[in-house]
């Protein structure tokens, strides 16, 4: 199951509540403003380290570079809205809006 | 997965009456139920709130909506799961909802989510 | 892979109609089939017509209603949701109709997969 | 004492209209004078007279309407906010109108108090 | 002046930034969502604590009722909208959505 | 207070893109800078985003609004305050930033805020 994470983790709790339900092995993709989640200098980055030991992570690259952020922790990959659609054709979706 | 019946969740993450998510969920829900489908209903951080015993929202002019989950039943939507966790951040025991439920940890409710074919959350 | 997407906020004051609105134009383009686009929330507020962004803005109402009859699918608002935001019938976009929430079932119910863009 | 509102979120989606509206009732029966409520961002679709809610429910926009005829004050939409969002004269309540934003900064200037309302 | 925090502390960091940034005195008023942050058993009932030891703290009564919060941090006063309009005649206002 | 001259603060708090806030609140700055009053503006919380250089929005087909801001000083709005601990936070420094502001801590910037006649939360 392809979870989606669209919020901020420093304005909502979207990213913790979804991190303790998602099943290991499960991709979780940021989209929107919960993409500041996985840049490398920021608060959440040893957060998204460690959920990377279980679960492949992703974030979208058109809103990363809508909000300028460049280097991100070592792991996450980016995918455009193709590879977006590419995620949804092997996994059923969870949307944590 | 049985032809033709599919799984579908509605997550209520949301407190009621400072927006109408959770409400209009609820809605949602009841729609749903007359299709025979297999509905759960979870209730995850402040979603656990909008089952609080007691709430009069008479002094907001809202029309209350807690006691329709107790409803739910009667359209044989049964399965409604609540987060021990949230509960418990919320100093909120299972004696402080309206509605039977089954209090669940956080990893089962994420076990029967990932069995789901469809997720909405409100 | 047939697909339906649920859209739980208006145009322009989230981002969620633009992320979903480029997600449907990418899985159009890699051969998908997009069933129907259901409004609810304050997702409804997409499907007016009467919407007039300044021109150096994209017009998210014109594009859903654009890709929608180019690809024969609908856009369809809740009417419950609808009335309580005051979109009729007479303000829907080209390829948007009023419907209610058992349409939505049934898109839940016979495609692929349901995908849902909020806040 | 004159007290501006000015109103950022829709009715129904988000408690904030219902706030701002309870709040200026009782304003006024303390004898304060509500200058204007001033709408913004979703807030627009607070003037829409085209809303329909069931009829156990309050009828937001019909409630502002009255409020605001019987004691004097305007409902005022933001031009460029109301154009994103297909929210036009020919949709509005009485008592309600659309404007600019500097109509919003004279609000601010020449009362009180100016309070905002949102989520 | 006076503070208003119209959300939920376990949803939003509203009330952890209004307290960052309110002047010692100031009154801070807790409305629609936000009244959960004053429940005598919740997890900011100790925030609210340490926030009485500098400022007055008000909970909206009708919002209170609204949400079943009956029992509230010691030392929080309850008002209606009457009492919100009070708190507005002797204060000038800042709203934290 | 001089007469008819106004303290408004306009305190900026939520990331761009995700939500309208943000430029629907510098659209309102805008206006209002034409009317002489003493006007502010705090970046706090996800505020701060909203001055990050190098912001490309091609790609999710919004409009930038970023540069907008460095256009401010060219309206006399020339109070831009950035709170020290949103940046810590974020991992960001001042020369992240586009546009010149002052770099305040919290408490500087709630007494600041504490003098304003009005304040708009965007």
């Amino acid at each position: 199951m392809l979870h989606t994470i669209n919020k901020s983790p420093f304005e909502s709790p979207s990213m913790q509540e979804c991190i303790r339900f998602a099943a290991p092995g499960d991709p979780v993709l940021f989209i929107e403003n919960g993409v500041y989640a996985v840049q490398s200098s920021g608060r959440y980055a040893s957060d998204i380290a460690t959920l990377l030991k279980t679960n492949p992570v992703y974030a979208l690259q058109p809103d990363l570079e809508a909000r300028a952020i460049g280097s991100l922790v070592e792991g996450v990959k980016t995918v455009g809205y193709d590879g977006f659609v590419d995620l949804v054709e092997v996994h059923r979706v969870n949307s944590w809006l | 997965m049985e032809e033709n019946i599919k799984k579908i969740m509605h997550v209520m993450r949301r407190a009621p009456h400072g927006s109408i998510y959770t409400y209009e969920g609820l809605e949602m829900i009841l729609i749903m139920a007359a299709y025979e489908q297999d509905l759960s209903v979870a209730f995850i951080g402040d979603g656990v709130y909008a089952l609080k015993k007691g709430q009069e929202t008479e002094g907001i002019s809202m029309k209350g909506f807690a006691k329709t989950f107790m409803a739910l039943d009667g359209y044989d939507v049964e399965k409604l799961y609540v987060d021990r966790t949230s509960l418990d951040e919320r100093g909120l025991t299972e004696e402080d909802l309206l509605v039977d439920v089954e209090v669940l940890d956080s990893a089962e409710i994420g076990r029967r989510m990932n069995e789901q074919d469809v997720v909405i959350h409100h | 892979m047939n697909i339906g997407i649920l859209l739980k906020e208006g145009p322009y004051n989230h981002q969620a109609s633009d992320t979903a609105y480029k997600f449907a134009e990418a899985a159009i383009q890699k051969g998908h089939r997009i069933d129907a686009v259901f409004l609810y929330n304050d997702g409804v507020i997409n499907a007016t017509k009467l919407g007039d962004p300044p021109q150096d803005d994209r017009n998210i109402a014109e594009r859903w209603s654009a890709l929608a009859t180019e690809h024969g699918f609908e856009v369809l608002a809740c009417i419950a949701a609808s009335k309580r935001r005051g979109i009729t019938d007479e303000l829907m976009i080209r390829g948007g109709s009023i419907t209610g929430l058992g349409t939505l079932t049934d898109i839940a119910i016979r495609n692929d997969r349901l995908l849902t863009f909020g806040d």
